[in-house]
């Protein structure tokens, strides 16, 4: 019998994804978007916005209420405790002001 | 009934979206529009500039379309939002239910602004009248307060 | 910031209306509409007959605007009710509101028509598609549920 | 000192008022107005209708159901116990149906 692969073994994949920024959130990264490889221990969008702030100064400030910025990942609104499998884009910005 | 969302730069003619939601029917009986307008805030904007995130939000504004087409018997529902810059006086954003009573389509209507308010993924900046950029639009608790009136 | 009232046999233009109210200004942020439609009633229906009290009619919605604008921080309000034959398709109603934020303006239009439906005298009559003139309208129950709801 | 005028003395002066009627009452009545003398001892707008309702069958179909047809003074929605005092246009007619 073949054994179905071990979560580890998906994990250790480098995962590959698109980060877009809006906003005041763009402004202070500095970035509309980047192609990012998750690093390992990187697994829900609280993860990565705690890595993203150890970047530099930009990131620290866009992200420095951790509450306060929203996320969405492939374009649908998701908690800071989603998690990224799978998710090719993420997106980070303020709370919406339209209508 | 398939809602009709569109995104775009360029303004939208009011009479002609009702009359697309009408054309051939004669079992509607109420209509209920909602125009969003750029107000210059006692003359100190100059105009109003709207991001976005495209893609997400005709998405998002077509997944609250579709929870309000389940919700209310409706026979027709647009939403159009604008983006890039917008000076006052002109149109930011139009609502339009149609539906055969005037509750139903009031409330959709509502429904709609609430949420597309605080989920449609737009950012408002202001460019001042004195010619500076001013800050982004902060989002209002009331907004949010409307929108968790409908759950 | 008067009301306006109108009770007339002609059609009227929305986007003209709502022209007229935002002439000038830019000040304000929401416009909310209700335009009420003459169903065919799965066609059997040839036309409604609009019967009115001229003189209270104006007068009794007049006071309802009164009321509406008193109660909410309006820019602008407008009514207009039709009377004599309307066919299936046409317009029979139209309530706008203007305001600088939209709680208000949908507020107060959503008043208006509650309360010129159980207010306003005006009485409907059936004309039937198969040549017949049919029975006066029954008031609804709902309705003055619906006027309730404000007081 | 002079005295005022007793209520008596101004109720005998004969109160002559327009009586107007819409929609299914104007049908049943068959008229679509008419000026009529208040007899004495009808004050009140429900006064009124019992009265007219004693003048011929078609006014006693038209009230036939005192609750159900509503009333305005001088174009002002007014309840069955509402005076007459001062009236000029009495308006009787089903409930409203428009908008």
């Amino acid at each position: 019998m073949t054994q179905a692969p071990a979560p580890s073994a998906a994990a250790a994949v480098p995962r590959s994804v698109r980060l877009v920024y809006f906003a005041w959130v763009r402004e202070r990264v500095g970035l509309a978007d980047e192609q990012v490889e998750l690093p390992a221990g990187v697994n829900t969008v609280l993860d990565l916005v705690r890595w993203l702030k150890t970047r530099d100064e930009g990131y620290a400030a866009a992200f420095a209420d951790e509450t306060l910025v929203r996320a969405a990942i492939d374009q649908s609104h998701v908690k800071p405790g989603a998690h990224l499998d799978g998710a090719r884009e993420i997106a980070f910005f303020p709370p919406m002001t339209g209508g | 009934m398939t809602p009709t969302i569109r995104i775009q730069r360029e303004d939208f003619d009011l009479a002609a979206e009702i009359a697309a939601l009408s054309a051939g029917r004669r079992d509607i009986g109420a209509v209920v529009s909602f125009t969003g307008l750029c107000r210059d805030e006692g003359g100190t904007l100059a105009a109003l500039e709207l991001e976005h995130y495209p893609g997400m939000a005709e998405a998002e504004i077509a997944r609250v379309a579709e929870t309000a087409a389940a919700r209310w018997p409706l026979m027709g529902l647009l939403a159009i939002h604008r983006y890039g810059l917008v000076a006052p006086g002109e149109q930011i954003v139009l609502v339009i239910a149609t539906s055969a009573h005037r509750r139903a389509a009031f409330e959709a209507a509502d429904f709609m602004m609430d949420y597309l308010k605080t989920r449609a993924p737009f950012w408002k900046r202001e460019h001042l009248a004195d010619g500076t950029t001013g800050g982004w639009v902060e989002a209002k608790q009331e907004d949010d307060d409307a929108a968790a009136r409908w759950s």
